[in-house]
């Protein structure tokens, strides 16, 4: 288990929470999963997970998505559109 | 012309339905949303859609290709606006045609199903009272009052 | 403004559109029927709406009223062409307003069924290869040829 | 039974078939599925009844509706709105 240098955006109420839109950080983290449940809990996301989405270097994934050094990823907090 | 398009400036629904008038084409259906004046009890004065449109426009566009694929229909398009809106406004056009009308509504509807769950669109309201806040899958927004 | 009116000239969707709406309505879903060119396989040239206008009407009205009945929405209007109509032009408009979707969704498609098989409203095709015809509940006029 | 005056009024595919568009005639037809039945022979309609639609003074009615003299009764052959 080796950090990997990732990208991370947020976006709307999760940029609000997290008090930035982008930051570059180090994570153990193996999968989007544990990379949100550890960002949920440093910045106090309420949502559960399954209300979210995520997306990695523009595609959405799912939370076992495997995260590699080097990777953009995306958090959504829940949409509302229309 | 896309068939899913998020646009900064004001929904032309009439040129958007124009754009897909087709004569093989007996039936058209569309849903436009408008920004309504309340949301669960409280006054809303404006509302600012966020957009990530790099997703929203794949997204849509996968949308789109399922109902054609599910439902019996030539031609959908579908736009969203992003940034302010004003009371009244367009927030979403989706129109669609076929040569039958029961293919056009369940497609139409569909797609708007779709683009409400699935698109990367979040929905800011400024209410009467001062506060404002995000809404959360139509729900109004729990953090709402901590930014009031 | 009634509900539902008989029009012996084009129909604006536009301004039908615009009278609907509402501060309290989200949702707005409208359908619109086109002349198209071609009905079981013959080629459509025009075509001709013949309207008893008293209970065209009276019967658009209990439909609107039935539909107001049955979903949750607020506002309805049905618009019907009669007279002579060219290949691309609308000849039939619904639309419905409500504070949210699957009603309305419901209610045009309630209220364009029954506008189909309750108004006294019939058509008259005139095809390419010289035939004309009354067109009976959707299918060809079994009589076109007799005519041609 | 004895004879009614009725005005008959034909609409689309009934104008042609019966020549006219309206008429002034007697009838002993107790209802209007009768009187529909009698000129259907007539002019040879070739729509089932349950297909046509039926109006007496304005109202439509169903083919047991009684009819009266000085009835004003429209023939609706089958309707293609939309």
């Amino acid at each position: 288990m080796t950090d990997k240098t990732l990208t991370v955006r947020y976006f709307a109420l999760f940029r609000d929470l997290a008090g930035t839109a982008e930051t570059a950080l180090t994570s153990p983290a193996e999968t989007t999963g544990e990379l949100f449940d550890a960002l949920a809990t440093q910045w106090s996301f309420a949502e559960p997970r399954t209300h979210c989405k995520v997306a990695v270097n523009d595609e959405l994934v799912d939370w076992q998505h495997p995260l590699s050094s080097g990777d953009i990823v995306l958090l959504f907090p829940p949409v509302a559109g229309g | 012309m896309s068939a899913v398009c998020i646009a900064a400036t004001p929904i032309d629904g009439q040129a958007l339905t124009q754009a897909l008038r087709d004569p093989y084409c007996g039936g058209f259906v569309s849903f436009e949303g408008w920004v309504r004046n309340h949301n669960e009890g409280e006054r809303v004065l404006r509302l600012e859609y966020e957009v990530y449109t790099p997703i929203a426009v794949s997204e849509g566009e996968k949308i789109i290709a399922e109902a054609k694929q599910r439902f019996a229909i030539d031609g959908a398009r579908c736009v969203h606006r992003e940034g302010m809106l004003a009371l009244g406004d367009m927030a979403v056009w989706v129109g669609v045609t076929a040569a039958h009308r029961g293919p056009a509504f369940d497609a139409c509807q569909y797609i708007i199903d779709n683009v409400k769950t699935r698109l990367p669109i979040w929905k800011k309201e400024s209410y009467e009272n001062g506060d404002s806040g995000w809404v959360n899958c139509e729900q109004p927004a729990a953090h709402g009052h901590a930014h009031g």
